[in-house]
């Protein structure tokens, strides 16, 4: 076996003890090692276990050293999460294909800062923790993991485009927030949102929420309830109980004119970069549309007074009833505070420039409900008609209904397919019994004793469409009619105030508004901002806060001197091709929406209560499992980690690699499984919440576990002061494994041990049949665990483990040999030390040709001369794939294995 | 005041003392904390200057511990501790400092129970004895 | 056939001598004198005396608990039993219960040429029986029972009846031989080899002339015997089935028309029919095809089932009353009304175990206790 | 030395130091110390996040001291050092406080004072730190050939393995011929092959290697030096013959014990031990008929508290040898556990259960007694799970003894300079991280001279020392710790004192202009510093442990201000 001209390198597979033994022996011999490991980081099976028998020293400390020293050794290849592929040719020449999986994170800028893992919002069962506790889609093994790269565990393609986060104007991460709605976790999904849109419990009542138009489950059956499901998230947290993030101060000052959605959120993002902020609002209260325009029955003045209040404890400071341009010059503003940001809104109403116009009863919409949202006293008549078709128009006629006018009615010039209002509002006002009059328009009003009396109205039709792209209304000739009339609300619209800008000298485009650079929100004049209704005239609330964002980013920018460059605004909402829907109808059954129920109608037109009821836990949960995206196992692909990572490491489109090595020599030391105790139904494994396995029970008192080192048991967290360990759990068993698994005896006795150290006066008992306690100073510590730790063995192997249904006490039920007599002792968990079978030797085995004994352990031919020989010259094997073996034995064959694989390689040089 | 608790200085050499007072930690053995280990490389490097340094600065008991005749990794390293102790021990004794707090002791590797007792029964003596002659004078002294 | 070869054909030297199957045993939970694995232990120190002369010998139940979760794969039942045969060729037995008369009725028809009036039940109305039909329907030793048990009160013949009743509503009118004889599962579960190769001989002669194909069962014991021990001792070209089999297959084949009974029930599953042959599922396939019947299963189900605490009526002590009151409490926790079995035996005992002759009161275990085939029958019926 | 710039990193160990000591007001005490720019804690210092959170501060906060306060020395100090070094700081400027095995795990019932303990041991750190002083390593050449000290099965193959990677391997063994223990063994589990066969075949392998010179009836007489360069003086009958290797494996072996005095062994002629019964199988066959095996004799008992191993496997091979030649023979098999453990072995033990092999389980406190004038007729034994004594005729009585050091290796510790555990075999430096390794390297260890092992066992961990030997040999050059002692020429008044004191003879008196002056060799010196406590003149500086750093270490702890 001479290898004169083979290469000088061995593949070691598995990266557990015994493999990271053998390669540091090998590199440290001066040869080349590739090592290659499944898990995304070696340490293997040790790196679950606590601490390790017979020195009780902590398997990290033992294990992190030579993680380290493997992964920076120059002789050393490392490759985690990757796999074997093939193996091909003979000994000292050897072609190996090896298959990198794509961790669809770019591990040459990775830290391991774990930023990006806090906002994955898709929870997973950890399987270092044997499921016990949690991890995320992103995630590395285990806190020590080596190398310490995150992974993303993404299993199959997202069945949606995702169209809702493309669709909202401020890119809020709908999948992120509604995954963790359908998985319980409320508050983190209230934190999810609030880390985009400052006002979540607002939007969640008011949002037009283009998402749900965008939505392609739209396209199966109905699309998700995104807002709703916002507004229950919000409703599930105290607001005012919230703890604020500390931030660093810079010494920047900035003035934002308005309170509305657009200022607040511009001085939400610019109070968390630290830069003191003070907002200007020109009335009593702030809030702006939000708190005026909006009637108390669709967003409750107490919601947003507290959201407001959150944005406050950040520091940012509102002075309310300070008009700028008359209370305050914007020159002096722009004077003493670094930059400025306009966000006015849009707050004058529309003139109806028509005969009898300002006979008292005559009212402007925007006044009117500015009125009542502030508590003024505002009387309306039995007979009241609105004017106009907007949300603005229906919220006064609601609201008009609710101050008392008998008979309310909205007057609309054009038909209802071009009402400007959504659907919803529509249906709502319409149920409560206010009609819509179509294709008609006020022309004259008539006094009668001092006050408004009559009017006169014309009928209309459709002509051709006008600028906004919506058909011209042209009254036709004599169908005037006169009706009689005691208030009339104006809404036809609203316009920015932009006087107060002009000597300023902002730019202002013809309509009156504020022109900026749609980019950044930059206006003219060099630190001066712009955003919202003042730029854009009236639109929705979200799109006032996606501009007011923008806008903080640029300001932030341009206080730290660094060029605004723009955030790219992302692709347009994209829908799914016919054959992709069909497939999604296959795979997704057809589900009707959650609706939201509202207060009884003859209720709530008495007062100013909040009309829609909001989810209760069951229906969000329902309505959240219905999003496509949630229904997939792993990775959403909601790019919450991409948008977190400041190294932007994170790459959804990584491929797997598929790399060629040659090698001379290949140790095989893959470890070991737990084998699954469930089919022993007697002892109830699976069933009974306080029977677990010993790896489990591990988990349970390691630091880094899912209790975080405090032994508690499943069932009602409480201490175990009384533990039962059954020995040969699927071991020396005809039925399941027929041979002995070598180390459960003193890993139960080191786990009693642990029991009794974590709480002091345990009862461990350990129910054995032959205590095979060989080797180095384990009869000694046996008997230390006899004499210190309160450990009593019985020789005995229990038939069955029932339950006392009182305190879910598992009962053992056992024969103790030595007295012949049959007891049974209730405890308060028990652990089954579970056999062990060799990891991935199947496969592995025809790939590399070698055979396999009964049970899948490494046949070796020549048993003693040639112990860690395969029956294939060249592969050697190592470690519990070779046969049941404890740490110190692995450790040693695994160096035994480097001595015979350097032996070929070497090959008398 | 509150109990008195004496101060003790132990010379451990490198290879078998503080091994075995590792291994006193390792199987979890508590003994008084009233020791600070020095580590040096063999009993032999003990000069009497560490010594005599130690009751000067206030300790109350000085431990210089170090292997067995047959372990010292440095072959004969006891031997010379041996005679340098001997000479040690007349000069305290010459000085009225009592035998127990100055002890010269054998601990290998796997004697990490031994280490334990040696400082127990040495905190017991030393509280018995009070604190060291050379500490009161210091503070009347200086 | 000395303890060495027994030890050999039933693999008993793997013995670990674990204790698994005594803590498994329903007996030794009760009687602190009777392990398996002590049994066990006394053959494999060769101490044949410790097992022959050892009354315990016939305590075991046979009910196959412990062999199901022997590690070591040792055949325990099987042991038991030819460890029986040393016993009684050394003259020893179990104590009888009701004074032996099953023994002796057994003994009888094994030895004397008798002519048994066995089918005045027969006589009643409405049951269609054929003499050249090619399905017996095999009754075994229910007539006997029928006056033995008739204190308690157990009717074991209307098990019988109910029987004949389902196979005459599924089209079936069986041949019901009148010279039936006992099938000789005590006795060679007792270790008496010879009476019971002696009805063998005679069943198997009676099933050869009356020339039908298949026999059908109603009692899980005969069922056993007749499939796994008659072939190692007689021929038998016809094919054997229980009952809940029978209904089982029709169920899948043409389907079976029930009526509802509205009734909450639990399912006793008879050792021989169970862990012995397997069947689990044929029965509760019937239980659950009968609209308006629930069923709860116990905690110990299908293999893990007690056992109803006696067997071939020997060392019937209070250990078997015990293990008794021990299943019906778990009967009765099930919230069920009845409690279903579908082995004349079970019901027997359990009838047996609620007779409470003195003043104090004993556990509560009353429940309402009915054969398979009875529900089934009446569910079809009228 | 310009200003010191000490940078002090606490561990928390997990709970392991962070549940006993209050590590975070340890931190703060330790900002408070003079020289101290740096301190921060981990809750693993030692994973790869500790490690390069030290290799990030010494840059950013321009560190010239490190101290870390941890676990001990012993393990982790060269992962620390290699970290400075990597992060371009002289890794002697490095210094190991002991706060968990030495403070938090022995004072665990006293957190208050453990808390305390730990910010006086780093007071005493920083002291010593403040004064270290840069070192460099010198490369010492490695010869590369082995000197493999035993020629049993386990010698043979780590021979075996060396010579194949080519390296020349010297194999002694002291008896007149190689195979060891195996000689005398009939079959070997749990295979059944011939022992004569296997070991035969590895012999002619031995001499059929150019590679390998094999010395018999030879035992090593002396052994001095250091890794890559040690003298051996080899004693062949009174021949002597020197001999230069860069390593040395220690594969002795262990053997039986013979129990004398008990159960009727030496009185009754027919009560053997295992290896006599396989003597007696070798030559003249065996044919008992009753034959009782006892298993731990003179094992897992107050005395001798360790168990063998696998002396279980072999009473289990023998028992079913008996039976195989002679199936009408009662075999009984006396144990206390059956340590068949494995896949192999419970194989075997199912096998002997097929072949008739009777097993009884006797507890420690009722010991089976052996009956009989003259020779030993009965066994009487309490059954321990059948409750009852059972009496079982018998004409040979067979004891599994377990394996207990040799008496020479006594005089190999002191001769190798290694130490060996309180059961007498030799004691390896560290049971997982350095299982093959003594503590002084270059020497290595492996078979049952370690630990009574079996065959394949021994085999495996014969490779492991032929691996971890071929390592330095391969390389051809080791740099030992730079901690050695140093001449101050102008002090030294050259009286010669420290010449004789140096185990090592690395010191020698030189003429430098006329003058007498003492020199020590850096490779030969081991670092000891017992001439830096003779020298009357305070001449010779141990580096790394000067006076100076020692003398601050006591002053820092008794001075008020910190």
């Amino acid at each position: 076996m001479n290898g004169q001209n083979g290469h000088k390198s061995v593949l070691v597979i598995g990266g557990g003890i015994a493999g990271i033994q053998a390669s540091l022996d090998l590199a440290n011999m001066g040869f080349k090692v590739y090592l290659v490991e499944k898990s995304p980081s070696i340490g293997g099976r040790m790196a679950q276990l606590d601490k390790t028998f017979p020195t009780n020293d902590c398997a990290m400390c033992i294990l992190a050293p030579r993680m380290i020293e493997a992964n920076s050794h120059s002789n050393i290849d490392l490759y985690t999460y990757s796999e074997v592929e093939d193996v091909s040719g003979e000994v000292s020449d050897f072609k190996v294909k090896i298959k990198r999986n794509s961790p669809f994170v770019d591990w040459s800028k990775c830290t391991g800062c774990g930023l990006c893992e806090e906002g994955c919002p898709v929870i997973l069962p950890k399987e270092f923790d044997q499921g016990l506790g949690k991890r995320k889609a992103i995630f590395i093994p285990f806190p020590q993991a080596v190398p310490k790269k995150y992974t993303v565990d993404k299993r199959e393609e997202r069945p949606c485009k995702a169209a809702c986060m493309d669709a909202c104007p401020a890119h809020t991460n709908v999948l992120g927030y509604i995954k963790l709605i359908a998985e319980g976790e409320f508050q983190e999904a209230y934190k999810l949102i609030r880390d985009t849109n400052p006002l979540p419990a607002s939007v969640g009542r008011v949002c037009y929420a283009p998402c749900e138009e965008a939505c392609n489950r739209g396209q199966i059956d109905e699309p998700m309830a995104i807002r709703d499901l916002k507004r229950f998230a919000a409703d599930q947290v105290n607001i005012e109980e919230l703890e604020v993030p500390t931030v660093t101060k810079t010494d920047k000052k900035v003035a934002i004119v308005g309170s509305g959605p657009a200022g607040l959120a511009a001085a939400n993002d610019l109070a968390l970069k630290g830069h003191d902020v003070t907002i200007f609002e020109a009335l009593p209260e702030s809030g702006g549309m939000l708190r005026v325009g909006i009637p108390e029955y669709r967003l409750p003045k107490e919601i947003l007074r507290k959201e407001i209040g959150y944005i406050q404890k950040l520091g940012v400071e509102i002075r309310t009833g300070v008009q700028v341009g008359k209370d305050i010059a914007l020159e002096e503003i722009r004077g003493n505070y670094d930059a400025l940001f306009i966000a006015a809104g849009a707050h004058g109403g529309m003139r109806l420039r028509m005969e009898g116009e300002e006979l008292p009863g005559v009212i402007e919409g925007i006044r009117f409900l500015r009125a009542v949202n502030l508590g003024e006293k505002v009387e309306v008549g039995k007979k009241t008609a609105v004017i106009g078709g907007g949300n603005t128009a229906v919220d006064c006629a609601r609201t008009a209904k609710r101050l008392g006018a008998e008979e309310v009615k909205i007057v609309y010039r054009r038909s209802r397919s071009e009402m400007p209002a959504s659907a919803e509002e529509t249906a709502a006002v319409e149920e409560e019994g206010i009609p819509i009059e179509f294709l008609t328009t006020p022309t004259r009003f008539f006094p009668g004793n001092g006050k408004l009396a009559r009017m006169e109205c014309v009928k209309m039709k459709l002509g051709e469409p006008d600028a906004s792209g919506r058909p011209r209304p042209i009254p036709i000739e004599g169908s005037e009619f006169t009706t009689s009339v005691d208030t009339v609300i104006a809404a036809l619209g609203q316009a920015p105030e932009t006087e107060f800008v002009k000597e300023f000298g902002v730019s202002l485009s013809k309509r009156g508004m504020i022109e900026i650079d749609p980019e950044t929100g930059a206006t003219n004049i060099e630190g001066v901002f712009a955003g919202g209704d003042v730029v854009t005239g009236p639109a929705f609330v979200i799109d006032a806060i996606a501009a007011g964002k923008r806008a903080a980013h640029s300001i932030d920018r341009h206080l730290k001197g660094e060029p605004i460059e723009v955030k790219e605004e992302g692709k347009e909402p994209e829908k799914l091709s016919e054959e992709e829907v069909e497939d999604r109808k296959k795979r997704f059954p057809s589900q009707k929406r959650v609706r939201l129920r509202d207060e009884p109608i003859g209720e709530r037109i008495k007062d100013f209560r909040e009309v829609s009821l909001g989810y209760t836990v069951e229906e969000a949960i329902e309505e959240a499992s219905r999003c496509l995206a949630g229904q997939i196992e792993g990775c959403i692909e909601c790019h919450e980690c991409a948008k977190r990572c400041e190294a932007n490491a994170i790459a959804y489109t990584m491929q797997d690699e598929h790399i060629e090595i040659d090698v001379g020599a290949i140790i095989l030391a893959t470890g070991l499984d737990l084998y699954d105790v469930s089919p022993l139904t007697e002892y109830g494994y699976g069933k009974i919440k306080n029977v677990v396995t010993a790896i489990e029970f591990e988990r349970l008192t390691a630091a880094s576990g899912p209790t975080f080192g405090e032994l508690k048991r499943p069932s009602d967290g409480k201490i175990p002061h009384a533990i039962a360990f059954i020995q040969c759990v699927g071991s020396r068993d005809f039925k399941h494994k027929a041979y002995c698994s070598s180390v459960c005896c003193m890993h139960a006795t080191k786990e009693a041990i642990l029991a009794y150290e974590h709480h002091p006066g345990t009862k461990s008992t350990i129910f054995y049949m032959d205590l095979r306690a060989v080797g180095k100073r384990f009869q000694e510590y046996v008997t230390r665990a006899k004499e210190e730790y309160n450990v009593t063995y019985i020789r005995s192997r229990p038939g069955r483990v029932a339950v006392n249904p009182e305190n879910q006490n598992p009962i053992v039920w056992y024969e103790d040999t030595t007295t012949t007599e049959t007891k049974n002792m209730e405890v308060d968990l028990v652990v089954l030390c579970q056999a062990m079978t060799p990891r991935g030797s199947k496969e592995l085995a025809e790939m590399l040709g070698i055979e396999l004994n009964e049970y899948g352990f490494v046949e070796v031919p020549d048993k003693l001369s040639h112990p860690v020989d395969s029956t294939r010259p060249g592969i050697f094997a190592c470690g519990y794939v070779h046969s049941p073996r404890d740490i110190p034995d692995s450790v040693t064959q695994g160096s035994g294995a480097a001595a015979r694989a350097a032996e070929v390689i070497a090959g008398g040089s | 005041m509150a109990e008195f608790e004496p101060q003790i200085i132990a010379f451990t050499c490198n290879w078998c003392t503080y091994a075995a007072a590792d291994l006193a930690g390792t199987s979890r053995i508590h003994y008084p904390a009233n020791v600070r280990i020095v580590r040096v490389m063999c009993s032999g490097m003990v000069n009497p200057m560490y010594v005599f340094k130690a009751f000067e600065s206030g300790a109350d008991g000085v431990i210089v511990a170090g292997c067995n005749y047959t372990d010292c990794h440095y072959i004969d390293g006891p031997v010379k501790c041996d005679a340098m102790f001997a000479r040690l021990k007349k000069m305290v004794h010459v000085l009225g400092l009592e035998e127990e707090r100055l002890r010269r002791e054998m601990i290998s590797t796997s004697e990490g129970v031994i280490f334990a007792r040696v400082v127990e029964e040495m905190v017991e003596q030393l509280k018995k004895l009070g604190p060291s002659p050379f500490k009161i004078k210091m503070e009347t002294l200086a | 056939m000395n303890l060495e070869d027994i030890i050999q054909e039933t693999k008993t030297y793997y013995c670990l001598e674990c204790g698994k199957c005594s803590s498994l045993c329903p007996i030794s939970r009760y009687d602190p004198q009777y392990s398996p694995r002590v049994m066990v232990e006394n053959a494999l120190l060769g101490l044949e005396d410790e097992i022959v002369y050892n009354k315990k010998l016939f305590s075991c139940l046979t009910c196959y608990t412990c062999q199901l979760k022997c590690p070591s794969d040792v055949d325990y039942p099987l042991f038991i039993q030819k460890a029986r045969v040393l016993a009684t060729a050394a003259g020893q037995h179990g104590d009888y219960a009701h004074s032996g008369t099953l023994q002796s009725i057994a003994m009888l028809m094994a030895r004397s040429p008798l002519k048994q009036n066995r089918l005045e039940w027969l006589k009643k109305d409405g049951y269609r029986t054929s003499e050249k039909s090619d399905v017996m329907l095999f009754i075994g030793c229910s007539p006997y029972f029928e006056p033995v048990f008739e204190d308690i009160p157990m009717r074991t013949l209307n098990i019988a009846e109910a029987s004949l009743k389902v196979l005459n509503s599924l089209g079936i009118e069986p041949l019901v031989h009148p010279d039936e004889r006992c099938c000789g599962h005590d006795a060679l579960w007792m270790g008496d080899v010879e009476t019971f190769k002696k009805l063998a001989e005679h069943n198997a002669t009676v099933i050869k002339e009356s020339g039908v194909k298949k026999v059908i069962f109603f009692c899980p014991e005969c069922y056993r015997t007749f499939k796994l021990d008659y072939p190692n001792y007689v021929k038998l070209d016809c094919e054997v089935m229980h009952i809940s089999e029978l209904l089982a297959q029709r169920l899948e084949t043409e389907g079976l028309r029930f009526n509802e009974v509205k009734r909450k029930v639990t399912y006793q599953d008879p050792c021989r029919l169970g862990r012995h042959l397997g069947i689990y599922d044929a029965p509760r396939k019937v239980l659950q095809a009968i609209p308006g019947i629930e069923l709860v299963e116990m905690e110990h189900n299908r293999e893990e089932s007690i056992c109803c605490g006696t067997s071939c009526f020997t060392n019937c002590d209070s250990y078997s009353k015990q293990i008794r009151v021990e299943r019906l409490l778990e009967a009765k926790a099930t919230g069920a009304e009845t409690l279903i079995t579908s082995c004349p035996k079970c019901q027997t005992h359990f009838r047996c175990a609620m007779v409470n002759k003195g003043e104090e009161k004993g556990p509560d275990i009353e429940i309402e206790l009915m054969d398979l085939v009875n529900l089934v029958a009446t569910s079809l019926g009228g | 030395m310009e200003q010191a710039r000490i940078g002090v990193f606490v561990c928390h160990c997990g709970v392991n130091i962070g549940a006993y000591v209050d590590v975070p007001q340890v931190v703060e005490y330790v900002k408070g110390l003079p020289n101290v720019v740096h301190a921060e804690r981990n809750l693993f210092t030692c994973s790869e996040e500790g490690i390069s959170a030290i290799k990030k501060a010494i840059p950013e906060y321009s560190l010239n001291r490190v101290i870390v306060a941890s676990c001990t020395p012993r393990t982790h100090e060269r992962l620390f050092r290699a970290a400075c070094e990597e992060a371009g700081l002289n890794k002697y400027l490095f210094e190991f406080v002991n706060i968990r095995d030495q403070c938090s795990w022995v004072h665990m019932r006293e957190p208050g004072k453990a808390t305390e303990k730990a910010k006086e041991l780093i007071k005493m750190g920083v002291a010593k730190a403040r004064l270290l002083q840069p070192l460099e390593e010198i490369e010492i050449p490695v010869i590369p050939s082995c000197l493999v000290m035993g020629g049993g099965v386990v010698g043979i193959s780590a021979a075996l393995n060396l010579a194949e990677q080519g390296f020349e391997v010297h194999l002694v063994e002291k008896e007149g011929e190689l195979g060891g223990t195996l000689l005398d063994i009939y079959k070997l589990f749990p295979t059944n092959e011939q022992a004569s066969k296997l070991i035969g075949a590895l012999i002619q392998k031995v001499k059929d290697h150019s590679k390998i010179k094999t010395h018999l009836s030879t035992k090593v007489k002396d052994a001095s030096g250091f890794i890559g360069n040690f003298d051996a003086t080899l004693d062949e009958d009174g021949k002597e013959s020197k001999l230069k290797v860069g390593t040395i494996i220690v594969a002795t072996g262990a053997e039986e014990l013979k129990p004398l005095g008990q159960y009727g062994y030496g009185k009754f002629p027919n009560v053997i031990t295992q290896l006599e019964l396989e003597q007696r199988m070798k030559k003249e066959g065996f044919d008992g008929q009753n034959v009782v095996m006892i298993n731990c004799v003179g094992a897992r008992v107050p005395e001798r508290t360790y168990c063998s191993r696998f002396c279980c496997m072999t009473a289990v091979k023998n028992a079913t040898l008996i039976k195989e030649s002679n199936p009408t023979s009662k075999v009984w098999l006396l144990h206390r556990d059956l340590m068949a453990y494995g896949v192999e072995f419970e194989n075997y033990y199912r096998k002997s259960m097929e072949q008739g092999v009777r097993f009884i389980r006797y507890e420690l406190e009722k010991l089976p007694r052996v009956i009989g004038n003259g020779k030993a007729e009965k066994v009487k034994v309490w059954h321990q799970l059948r409750g009852r004594e059972v009496e079982l005729s018998v004409d040979i009585v067979v004891l599994t003894t377990p394996l207990i050091p040799r008496a020479d290796n006594e005089e190999i510790s002191k001769m190798l300079k290694v130490p060996l555990s309180e059961q007498g075999f030799f004691l390896e430096a560290h049971l997982k991280l350095m299982p093959v390794e003594f503590a002084t390297d270059g020497i290595y260890l492996c078979g049952s001279a370690r630990w009574p092992t079996d065959i394949a066992e021994g085999v495996s961990q014969a490779y492991a020392a032929a691996a971890k030997a071929a390592i330095p040999m391969r390389r051809g050059y080791v740099k030992p710790e730079a901690i050695t002692a140093l001449v101050d020429e102008d002090k030294c008044s050259g009286c010669g004192t420290c010449e004789p004191v140096c185990p090592f003879k690395a010191i020698e008196l030189q003429a430098r202009d006329g003058k007498k002056v003492s020199h020590i060799s850096e490779a030969v010196c081991k670092g000891c510093g017992t001439c830096g406590a003779a020298c009357p003149a305070g001449a010779i500086i141990m580096n790394h442990f000067r006076d100076v750093e020692i003398l601050a270490q006591i002053e820092a702890l008794f001075s008020k201000s910190n």
